[in-house]
């Protein structure tokens, strides 16, 4: 296993530009992957069209000949076709549109591939990488919207990632391929890849399986996953302004997460928030509750609180899906509310309601 | 059944009707009052029409996403089918639905899956219930041929012929999935694979032609009603436009055009404009009522978000 | 929906026995099923068989023509068929004589049953109840021993249950069937099947779907599921020779716990204690401790203390499967420690090392 | 390949040893010593040996939890198996496989799992790799006829030919899932449903003669070695035992102990006893110390619990 910090050399500019979208990371990470390893293949419905899954890869099946393969509409076997190739020298990278689909792969998934390392006592290895796109907004509804991490982060054996920033998909995709010899499974979120992002902002990512502290700050740790940290980001910009300072913790690793990182934190501040992609039963909320209850709740100043999808399946209209998910009002009234102990009518609130609207360049029809 | 002429007027109006709500719905897209993927049936209306002839109100379709020919053909509300496009209260599901998830059991039309191929046993199970309870009732399940890729596709043909089910597989067949063609992904045919399965197959490649599909499929349904046992029927389609949204595609060189024109040149909704020219006002109309319904209807709201979770 | 306590009326002694089996319970729970509801049917691979589910549904196929349906090695559609046969007036029972055959089938669960109410507004709803039962012991190994209920409580819309006694498993399962139309998954522990209970010993069950006090205490809370309630009971029996009063929560309903019967225990006792069938890690573990840190994790004196598995794939070897489960001694040591700060070398630990040598009459080859 | 009765004598060896080891477990198994399922192969065993006889050390074969004869007749050390069986840290997984999780990928067994279907795809996809690496490989997966009604072996086929992958599709079918017979479980036949994906199909009726399975795989095989192609045996065969467990359950009513008899009357370890008898004495030996190898082996501990799960 390698999912501890490596030494890092820097990242070429070529691979990641001062100014780079959350698609073009990605679509460096997979030609570079593609480049450096030839053992590496990528398999999925669309991989050789000219959408190019959303467009990460296209025209890769042109420069790769043979090695960007499109499959039938058959998760199951696709996936476990993977997991056959990576235990017989490749290093295949599986794709999905939806992380929804996931659930057709998941015997593959859980039943065999996070289980072929220890069941046969370590006989095996599975070095495979899945990529589960989380689809929101434009009507995704019910059955194209969900951000299934803690299903997958429940079960020993895989490693469960999702990369907020170009910066930390470049590294954590190739920390994956070329250091760890098992499976990874990657949320993407599609509401995200269309936004660039000033690469030199963020800190630099030093475990490229780890979590990474986005911001330092007093008053309130904030632990957040994927879109939610930029949402984090975003609130805690606007209430620097009147004072309130939030550190920031991109939990990144969800079947790993820092523990360590959230604990210092937490004693430091003594108030936390988990903003997260899902739905908050058995999800990242409940697990970071269990990292803070098992290790020291006393440090707790306030109850945690926690923000994730409403507690029903994803409506498809818009007036709905606007409630349905925290935005950013949401986000910035519970820090204030956590920080302060009550509303603060001083501090202006955002109008927008919709996270869509900001993030304005995603619209349908796909 | 109304004879000759008739019939075909009555059919082509019905394929029209569809057509029409679908082209509307093209041109009210560029305004995002339908903030919803759309997954249009232009070119395949007539393997709804003929199939939804000879169905009655208590037999059962389920659908997928590319649903609208479906809903419609069975006897979907069109006003709210609209609204729920727009997301509206009034809409049959009140916007929780919207395109990719229509239904209205009140005429048959089971749920819309997003998920390929996942009602298809859903369907088989609904036959076994009718079976069961002794309903004279026929299920139908309507998939694309990507559909027939899925496992659960095998395992579902399996379940219904071992027990015989009361059920009707309607394979969609346009040659795509997505920017996919058959040939990419198939190593079967599918009427020949179906057949394995002890399941009398019929193809129909005119699948233009909502007549001869409204034929076959009458004495498919027949059949079924006679002896209760399943049947499969594969249409031959055509989808005209992008795989998901309002727009064409030509140009992404997946496909041929000249296939799809020449398709066209036999689609009566394409060849017979003197029909469509008659019947358009009336359909027109009633198309603009559905909208003016849905643009009528109110937001879904707060009260509304948490209501039919369990 | 329905998951609030109704009237509940007397059990006869004929469907639940002074003493009695938890097989039997099942058995009597599958059998009333039948007999009182003409709309049930019972679908699974084996299900007619000679051994019929492990004895829980034996014979019921002949006496119930047509109503007890064998299925093909095809999970996936199996569950199709349930939703089917729910929409269309049936009470569909699925039964998988693993969890981890679930996996094959969440799809259709997750994807399909869990939306069906609420994606299309409440058109429909689906009306059956999946039995998955949890192996254990006797070499099971990783892919033969998972308890998945946390995947699935993770969704909204399924109504997750781990009944832990016969009179358990008669009110849920009755309720279920009379009065719930929506999904519902029990998962049943292979273990203590042939255990005999006496039924008047537990506490009567007021809400089918809610989670129970098995005992009362005043030293420390201990919520556990399925045979870990269990384990518990005979840990506090132990326990109270020496003057520690370990109050019991069975969670029993792992998608809709008792937040209030929770908080009102920690509060009382300020510590608890968490004992699950499965993985900690975005677990009932995890879930426990966000109901405590979001509504008052002042309550706790001390840090929240998890049992569950290890956090590895199950191994075969029995050595290995002893150290991979909490035992008995594991339990009490934790619970001694929570409540007393420290180990007490007074109280006398049982020697026993594994619980499948309690549960005695668990013994291969199936 | 040796010939004629040298050659018959060292497959009957073969088979012999696999059912003496089994024939072991059944002896040791009331002692709980082997405390882990065991799905014999005891009447199936002329399948493995037949394969293996043409099968080279790279070759991949991919089995299931009824794997023990496979995993013998393909070169993995008994010792260490049994070893394996005990839950011993000398077995080859240190005793966290257990019986229905053989692997040996040193002489190319790749893990058994206990999921039925599971390890279809997986086989397929290291022909990929197989083909993508030009090695000079076949993957081989082995599963029973019940593994046939798992969607995800539909998807299987449809991959392999479509890739025109170099593996062999091996079917055992024993006529059984648990206590449940094909009519009760399959709509269609499995070789005729295999070649509706274009993959050449054979079918062996006499799944008791080795010479025979062997003579077929061997052709079979050279012909995926000469093309790359995809293919499907079918054997029938029989199972003795219980569907998993040491004992005999004829008595349980699910099938005829006469079908049995008539079988074991075709099958040489049955009726050949004169070579049985000359053979026994050496593999008993052989078996012994297999078991004095577990016996003596160390339990694994606390230190084992945790390696190798990332
Ligand atoms: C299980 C699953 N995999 C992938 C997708 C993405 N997807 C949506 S439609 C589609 C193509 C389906 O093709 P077909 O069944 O032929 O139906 P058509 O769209 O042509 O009507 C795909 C792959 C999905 N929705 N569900
Ligand atoms: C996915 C799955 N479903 C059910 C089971 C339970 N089960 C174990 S073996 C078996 C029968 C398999 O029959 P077959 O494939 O013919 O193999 P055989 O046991 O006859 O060798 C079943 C149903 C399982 N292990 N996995
Ligand atoms: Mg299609
Ligand atoms: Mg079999």
């Amino acid at each position: 296993m390698n999912i501890s910090p490596t030494n890092l050399s820097p990242i070429s500019s070529e691979i990641m530009p001062a100014r780079m979208s959350y698609r073009e990371a990605l679509a460096a990470a997979m030609r570079e992957a593609l480049t450096r390893h030839d053992h590496t293949v990528i398999i999925g419905q669309g991989a050789t069209d000219f959408k190019g899954i959303f467009g990460t890869i296209t025209g890769l099946h042109r420069e790769f000949p043979g090695r960007v393969i499109e499959t039938p509409l058959s998760e199951d076997a696709a996936t476990g076709v993977c997991i056959g190739a990576a235990l017989n020298g490749l290093y295949p990278i599986n794709t999905h549109i939806r992380a929804d689909f996931g659930l057709l792969a998941i015997n593959q998934l859980v039943n065999m591939a996070a289980k072929q390392k220890y069941m046969f006592g370590g006989l095996f290895s599975v070095p495979m990488m899945v990529r589960l796109v989380i689809g929101r907004s434009w009507g995704q509804g019910a059955q194209h919207s969900q951000s299934l991490q803690s299903l997958f982060a429940h079960i020993p054996g895989l490693v469960v990632l999702m990369p907020s920033t170009p910066e930390s998909i470049v590294r954590s995709y190739a920390h994956a391929v070329a250091h760890h010899a098992g499976p990874v499974l990657v949320l993407e979120h599609r509401l995200m890849y269309e936004l660039v992002f000033d690469t030199a902002m963020h800190p630099p990512v030093t475990n490229p399986f780890g979590s990474h502290i986005q911001r330092v700050g007093k008053d309130v740790t904030i632990v957040a996953t994927s879109i939610m940290v930029l949402e984090a980001l975003r609130a805690s910009a606007n209430l620097a302004r009147y004072g309130i300072d939030c550190e920031i913790i991109d939990l990144h690793s969800i079947s790993h997460p820092d523990r360590e990182m959230i604990m210092t934190s937490v004693a430091k501040t003594g108030k936390l928030l988990v903003a997260d992609t899902s739905w908050l039963a058995y999800g990242v909320a409940a697990e970071v509750c269990r990292i803070v209850a098992e290790s020291d709740p006393g440090v707790l100043k306030a109850p945690v609180v926690t923000l994730g999808m409403a507690p029903a399946p994803c409506p498809t209209a818009k007036a709905l899906e606007d409630l349905y998910y925290p935005n950013l009002r949401d986000l910035m009234s519970a820090i204030v509310r956590l920080v302060r102990g009550a509303d603060d009518p001083a501090i202006e609130m955002p109008s927008e309601h919709s996270m869509s609207d900001f993030y304005k360049k995603f619209r349908g029809p796909f | 059944m109304i004879a000759g002429v008739a019939r075909y007027k009555e059919m082509f109006r019905q394929a029209l009707r569809i057509r029409l709500v679908e082209e509307k719905i093209i041109e009210l897209y560029p305004s995002d009052k339908i903030q919803s993927p759309v997954h249009l049936s232009i070119g395949q209306e007539a393997v709804a029409v003929g199939v939804c002839e000879h169905l009655r109100r208590e037999d059962l379709v389920f659908i997928t996403y590319r649903g609208h020919a479906f809903y419609l053909a069975k006897g979907g509300s069109m006003p709210q089918m609209m609204a729920e496009l727009y997301g509206r209260r009034n809409g049959m599901s009140q916007g929780k639905a919207g395109s990719m998830h229509l239904a209205a059991p009140d005429v048959g039309v089971m749920g819309a899956s997003a998920v390929v191929g996942s009602t298809i046993s859903v369907a088989v199970g609904a036959a076994l219930a009718a079976r069961l309870k002794k309903k004279d009732q026929i299920s139908v399940v309507c998939y694309g041929d990507g559909a027939t890729e899925q496992g659960t596709y095998h395992e579902a043909l399996n379940f219904a012929s071992l027990y015989q089910l009361p059920c009707l597989f309607l394979c969609e067949n346009n040659g795509l999935a997505v920017h996919a063609t058959l040939a990419e992904r198939q190593s079967y045919k599918i009427a020949e694979h179906a057949r394995v399965y002890g399941l009398e197959t019929i193809r129909i490649e005119d699948g233009w032609d909502f007549t001869k599909v409204g034929d076959v499929c009458g004495e498919v349904l027949k059949a079924i009603r006679g002896d209760g046992r399943p049947r499969v029927i594969e249409v031959l389609t055509c989808r005209y436009k992008e795989h998901v949204g309002p727009g064409e595609d030509y140009a992404a060189g997946y496909r041929s055009h000249a296939e799809v024109q020449a398709w066209m040149a036999k689609d009566p909704l394409c060849t017979d404009t003197a029909l469509v020219q008659a019947l358009r006002p009336a359909l027109d109309a009633e198309i603009d009522e559905a909208v003016a319904f849905a643009e009528a209807g109110a937001m879904p709201g707060i009260d509304d978000l948490l209501t039919d979770v369990l």
